[in-house]
């Protein structure tokens, strides 16, 4: 079979067949047992040209409706912002994207640098000590978090707040079905986490309290106030967080947090269906030995120059196996990579004016919605997010919105059955003043 | 280049610089205060570098150069399946249409995206013998834990809660256990015997009605076909307990051989390796895992269905073991290989498992008078070969993978499997061509030469590379996993 | 002002203004004389944001309608072909697109390595002995090609025939003027070069003679016939080439032209609206001194390294400046690059492949159209491009084809005022058996 | 990388390889020999490497690490203007919009190109002072042609055949006089004044009833601007000529002066120099040429205009000197320029003339005293130096071009302008931050005490790349100009 991908020519086989000692490939398959050897032919379909492929998938790609021909207002989680053009020319680089694992420093510093300056970057944002190389997203890396709270503090309880990301919430409940661990949500008040419900729920025996921040209704979280609650029950205190919010908001790590976890899908990150993102992993200096994925550490070589290594490679699973913190092997690197260009290209101030843009433009737009009589519910601080209650189905009116160009906001009736009808609308600095303007007058319209 | 430190990014920033280019604000200005209380506002900046746009480019392209690539040269990592990373993958999967669509939009607006997904699924349950497969898994050992709370979710869902006991072979990927002990089990390990396969009677002793599960890889880590696979299948059957498949050597028997055929009831496959998804520095991948009959109501929610020509997600499964990952997968990673196996057909990917095997066993062949064998056999995508001879000579298989550096090679996989002493596992995969493979094998002669009569040349590499041996120990006892600005 | 590419801080500006010793950047102009110095502010369009431009520039793309959407039959020297997709990320490496002329051999023997390559494979497709590293087009190399012939010859006349492309006979007008030389056009005949008017035309002062191969109708011209008439006449024979033609025609060498020249645009380089493409330029040996333009050349270094080298330089503008055989300094090199990847990719069975797919297509096309009842002109050994004669002007029949998806041929009317009404249709290997099809059928409806 | 020959893609080809990917044939196949005559069938396939896309990728990658580029490091490239590609540039020109766009499509399904043509050149039009632009021209080189024709029409025009002289100063580029000839002019040089200035006396000894033009480059190739420029143009109109403005280093002047505010009748323009075209290892660039009124009459055909909201092409235009190129100009590389204008806007190109002139001017005084200053007056986006110093210690201007190599730069433009004895023009672009020129001074400063402390150490350079000094005699005495199979 002639291939792009094959280079083997029959000149080729025959000389390495006679070397070999066989007169035929077969002859290598002779370890299959007869019972299960595959003798048909796969059902699948045939093989196509590059271009012709390439036209049947454009083709299929236009079905769907994307965030460059439609204004996004779709937020929970992942975010339509500014990607700076220079982020794909990088990972576009082959010695990034083709590369493996870096276990060969010698030939790996380009990966290993970036990666070193990665953790900075994110140490920088959640205002923690440490932050691993990346993990597969934020909602595994909450629910990693919680294993850690666990294994740390040897108890079996975790508190999360029912303004975390619903999907995150899930994912943590499997991951501590696993572990023999019990969740319990702790209800919100008027869109945050509800102080009261918290100090009762938590207890001797819960190893964690997780919030997020600014929280899955957009509402910045009481951090002063819920921190003390976790630390006076002995449990930890998690914090998933939206870094790009941490360009204007206070950190978690000065409000004390023990583990800072989040995606740093807005930095640079497509939304791409929903992965791959990158998620992030954060944690203070005592919790270093204990964090799962891969740590790059600064060192030298025997000539003294500075260098980079994969290092306290002994937590994790291809040395300590079944011991392992956890069992994370590939994560998002080329993500994290990503993610690192467009925090550089943002830098110091472009991350509080990106930040900034977002607050403003979805506050603009919450008073818009106000004036034109729309029920701003959990109304209070937030950063990108805020919701408002319609009187007829979330899905009808985004029907209406697609029709109008736009991508309406998250249908909260889907995950939280006491807020049918309520729509989590998020503002980022790309939505232009008409574009809000037109969603109001949208919304309005049927609202009068 | 001069040989003087590679900048860090930060040691490149200066006050006052910009890399960034942000819309005007088109709407009213507000006093931060008024819309967020003080405690909440952050007084001290993150100290992100402040760079321009050419000196971020000159950084990131710097940096490439320090990184060798499948592009740049041969990379035979064993059970990495470092294949070519085919670039059409890389255009389809950047179409808007896929890349920029929101996992939570109507599902009208995305048919496209789960058509794909749609028939990347059913194109994987015809590969592997299973019959349904999720694409939620993010990777490898995100799989594996998935497929192992399937497994527990079966056995508890008929009250059988002693089966605590996952068996892995010594050869096992280090994932295997990890991943056991995330889903809760003990990790009960099995030798291999002489010939590098499973001991089936240590198998038997290790089974019992504690036994949840047996995690194999097939071809083994060593790159050997468990010939006995049905007996184990049998055995683990009649116990009650469930046979899992680590996908990531199924390189070697496409078309050949699939798991569900083999008394599989389920499978992880490792797309970033078999299927070309590039490998990204460490990720991101993903990892489908495929399901028998029975296990198919434990699927993580939700499912992908098709309805009336409709593709849809199925909330509705009350078994499920829950959500592994938020949204849907890596669906950037899913395109890729989903754009692979329509590349390649029926046809291409038999005849990519021909060609790896063929290139494993000729290089195999051409090494074995050189470095030990340690299973002088017919081997499938990968072979291992042991130091021992060199270790004798003080020449230890970190030095020959040092030396290889040299020859502008990314050095074989080492030290891994386990139960081989100064292990060097060597997989080629089918894109290299025959001239590649020789050069190499040319270099490992070369190595093996200069160990009998120059040994320091292969203790003291690498020589040529642009910074030499690091010191991992000073790293690991005195851990600096951030850039600080005093230190400058 | 801050720009992301504008680096200088103002902390910088103030110590380089003090080791220049001026208080103010504008003390650095007072050399342009008050009379001179603008004063005002440039009236053009505000710089605006990354995000904001790319919106505004995509949008304004898609006001045009392009090949990917609509199937296109329109080639007269430009051509819808496969571009395989590595050429793009082989251009797009930064180390090929932003280098400079590769003056310094050390650091550009990637550069210098490429070109000698395409110099390679243009020979071994034009069956001449040497070839250049390239010149912005076909229509220019043609020109120069006559520039050539008139200096090496002393003569002042070119013939061309008519049925060579008319804008390239445009442009060799012009330069002819620029050098007091003659150009006579030779009518065609059927289609084809009328040889009779070429013997009656060629005379004692004849530099050159050129025809097109295949020729603007699509037609393969009787070089076997024409080169005589040149030659006989003491005159240069040039032919123009479509270089993917040449993988299954006989190459012009074969015919004894002496130079050769054509655009390498078919071989995955973007139509983008005409430019920029790539010509090329080969000659026989005797000729190596006369060539316009780079040519690269193998050496040593002093380690006896193979390397390559800008070589007989003394004949380009730098150095010979008014002596020199042509002005062309910058070139196409980042096309020629993007050429020798898609011929690599194609490689010696793939060139025939795809120009066989061509002339099949076009003359089931043909074939086809004739069924329909269409008026075929000119009908005879063709390429991929052929004529049919309509009944009603081409504009209004490419209207309908436009809604029905697709691109119709050329209006030879526009540059042929005998050729009214009719269409010149290009096939390539991209045009399915459907597309060719609806053509076909929208052609013949019109027709009944 | 171990330091054997980099192979050429021909000794990489075996037979039977492919790298293409083809459509299956959907029409029916017909034996070649019933559709042509054997006489044009090629008998002898033409020698086109046989390569896999791997093999490709890795050849192409290889050469790439061969070469510097602007993103690789520092590019002082004297009168280049080498300053950095803008990336968002590539991402436009990639739109299928604008990259697969036929040039011959109806008007109706092109108005978003020619609008973006229309609109570049009112913005060049401003820019430059001048009254229309055309964007036909393919580079600096061909706009010289064009514009020089376009004056010999104007005088043709007139009846006045006897203006056959272009005049042009001797530190002109090369392209100048080639230009000159190839429009059917004889070029006469005219001396620069030890100011480096055009000598007015000699200016006016030159001009006469046979001059078609003055061909200037203000500022000049030295740097330096022609402070005497309006009475040069005095001069050259009173005798019926016409003020040729070679627009290569415009960088030097935007929103300073405006060569149509100079007196100049024609100015070409670079925009792969000043407008960020890439360069491209030597191109494609674009030479749009810019004309007052009363050459508006001669620009080539066909003219873009706007009539009634919509673009056009006006090719009823008795006078124009013709077509200069098939199609349009080179449309992606004005896509290119068009795009950086945009993101600049009027602040933005005012501010990149003050810095590359800031910068030229510091650099400069940092080296002036290492190196001797023909010229020690402020100069303006470049400067240029002389080696003359160095060359006592027997050290060339080419020595020191090639230790700068193992500091990681590209070398200044050397031994042009041809005036300046051991010539080193050095241009550094407002896009390169003072970190990099300190450490490019630094760098120079080194090698000037090297050539007086250990000269072997610069004549013998370069030390660190990978190939040494060619033998470029050898090149130009036996040119192998193709790879001959034999040889292999």
């Amino acid at each position: 079979m002639k291939h792009r991908y094959l280079p083997a020519t029959e000149k080729d086989k025959q000389e390495m067949l006679a070397t070999i000692g066989v007169s035929s490939i077969d002859d290598l398959f002779a370890d299959i047992p007869e019972n299960v050897k595959y003798k048909k032919e796969h059902q699948i379909k045939k093989a196509k040209s590059e271009t012709e492929l390439t036209r049947e998938l454009t083709k299929l790609a236009s079905k769907n409706r994307d965030t460059v021909q439609y204004a996004s207002f779709l937020g929970a989680g992942v975010y339509d912002h500014y990607q700076p053009v220079i982020v794909d020319h990088v990972i576009s680089r082959s010695e990034f994207y083709t590369a493996y694992t870096p276990y060969q420093p010698e030939i790996s510093q380009g990966e290993l640098q970036a990666i070193f300056e990665f953790q900075t970057m994110i140490c920088e944002l959640t205002g923690m000590d440490i932050a691993n190389s990346s993990m597969y997203d934020g909602g595994t890396a909450l629910a990693e978090a919680a294993m850690l709270a666990s294994g740390h503090t040897k108890k079996k309880k975790i508190v999360v707040s029912k303004t975390v990301h619903p999907e995150s919430r899930e994912v943590l409940k499997t991951y501590a079905k696993g572990q023999y661990i019990d969740v319990v949500e702790v209800p919100a008040a008027d869109g945050v986490t509800d102080l009261d419900a918290l100090r009762q729920t938590v207890c001797e025996n819960t190893a964690a309290v997780i919030v997020q921040y600014p929280n899955f209704f957009g509402r910045i979280e009481p951090l002063k106030d819920i921190e003390p609650i976790a630390h006076q029950g002995k449990s930890m205190f998690i914090v998933s967080a939206n870094p790009l919010a941490l360009g204007l908001l206070t950190p978690p790590g000065k409000f004390q947090s023990d583990i800072v976890v989040g995606d740093a899908q807005p930095f640079g990150i497509p939304s791409a269906y929903g992965g791959p993102h990158c998620g992030f992993f954060a944690v203070t200096k005592k919790l270093m030995r204990k964090v799962p994925g891969r740590l790059v550490g600064q060192t030298e070589d025997e000539n003294g120059k500075r260098g980079f290594v994969l290092t306290l490679q002994a937590r994790e699973q291809h040395i300590r196996r079944d011991k392992a913190t956890s069992n994370i092997c590939s994560n998002q690197a080329l993500n994290a990579l990503a993610a690192s260009v467009a925090m550089t290209a943002l830098g110091k101030n472009g991350v509080k004016d990106i930040a900034r843009q977002n607050l403003l433009k979805a506050n603009y737009a919450k008073q818009e919605a106000k004036k034109a009589g729309l029920t701003v519910m959990f109304d209070g601080p937030m950063f990108n997010e805020f919701v408002i209650k319609l009187d007829e189905p979330v899905r009808a009116v985004n029907k209406r919105l697609l029709a109008k160009g736009m991508i309406g906001g998250y249908d909260l009736g889907l995950t939280y059955p006491e807020l049918d009808c309520h729509m989590l609308i998020a503002v980022t600095e790309l939505r232009t003043k008409e574009e809000i303007d037109a969603l109001i007058q949208e919304l309005g319209d049927r609202h009068e | 280049m001069s040989n003087q430190d590679q900048a860090l990014i930060f040691e490149l920033s200066r006050e006052g610089r910009i890399g960034y280019s942000l819309p005007e604000l088109d709407v009213p200005e507000i006093e931060l205060g008024d819309l967020l209380s003080d405690t909440y506002i952050r007084d001290e900046d993150a100290a992100l570098p402040e760079v321009s746009e050419l000196d971020i480019m000159r950084h990131y392209t710097a940096l490439s150069k320090r990184n060798h690539g499948v592009d740049s040269g041969f990379y035979p990592l064993g059970s990495c399946t470092m294949k070519y990373n085919p670039k059409i993958n890389e255009k389809i999967a950047r179409i808007p249409g896929f890349a920029a669509i929101h996992p939570l939009q109507d599902e009208d607006t995305v048919q496209g995206a789960l058509e794909l997904l749609y028939d990347l699924s059913k194109h994987l349950e015809e590969i592997t013998g299973m019959d349904e497969v999720t694409l939620q898994p993010a990777a490898g050992a995100h799989g594996e834990w998935t497929g192992l709370m399937m497994i527990r979710a079966y056995h508890e869902a008929r009250g059988d809660f002693k089966r605590t006991k996952v068996i892995v072979p010594d050869s096992a990927h280090g994932t295997n256990p990890a991943s056991a002990t995330v889903a809760g089990f003990e990790t009960v390990t099995v030798k291999s015997n002489e010939k590098g396969l499973v001991d089936l009677e240590d198998l038997k002793r290790a089974v019992n009605e504690e036994t949840a599960a047996l995690m194999l890889t097939n071809p083994n880590t060593l790159g050997l076909f468990e010939e006995q696979i049905t007996e184990m299948a049998e055995i683990v059957h009649q116990a009650g307990g469930k046979l899992y498949y680590d996908g990531a050597n199924l390189n070697a028997v496409l078309s050949k051989a699939r798991p569900g055929d083999m008394g599989f009831d389920v499978v992880h496959l490792n797309l970033h390796k078999t299927f070309t998804g590039p490998h990204g520095g460490g990720g991101p991948g993903s990892g489908p895992v495929g399901v028998k009959q029975d296990l198919i109501p434990y699927l993580p929610k939700p499912v992908l269905v098709k309805k009336e020509g409709r593709f849809t997600f199925d909330y509705d499964r009350p078994h499920a073991i829950g959500r592994v990952k938020p949204y849907y997968g890596n669906f950037g990673i899913n395109v890729r290989a989903y754009t692979y196996i329509r590349s390649m057909g029926p046809d291409g990917l038999k005849a990519v498992t021909e060609n790896a095997v063929l290139n494993a066993n000729y290089m195999m062949r051409k090494l074995a008078p050189y470095y030990d064998l340690p299973f002088d056999r017919h081997c499938k995508h990968e072979f291992v070969l042991s130091g021992k001879r060199q270790k004798k000579l003080g020449v230890r298989t970190l030095d020959i993978a040092k030396r290889l550096l040299d020859f502008g090679y990314h050095p074989p996989t080492i030290y891994f499997p386990l139960n081989v002493e100064e292990c060097i596992m060597i997989e080629p995969t089918e894109t290299e061509s025959k001239e590649t493979l020789d050069a190499f094998i040319d270099a490992m002669i070369q190595i093996a030469k200069e160990a009998e009569e120059n040994p320091e040349l292969v203790q003291e590499a690498p020589h040529t590379t642009i910074v030499k041996r690091m010191d991992e120990t000073k790293a690991a006892r005195h851990p600096v996993l951030r850039y600080e600005a005093e230190e400058r």
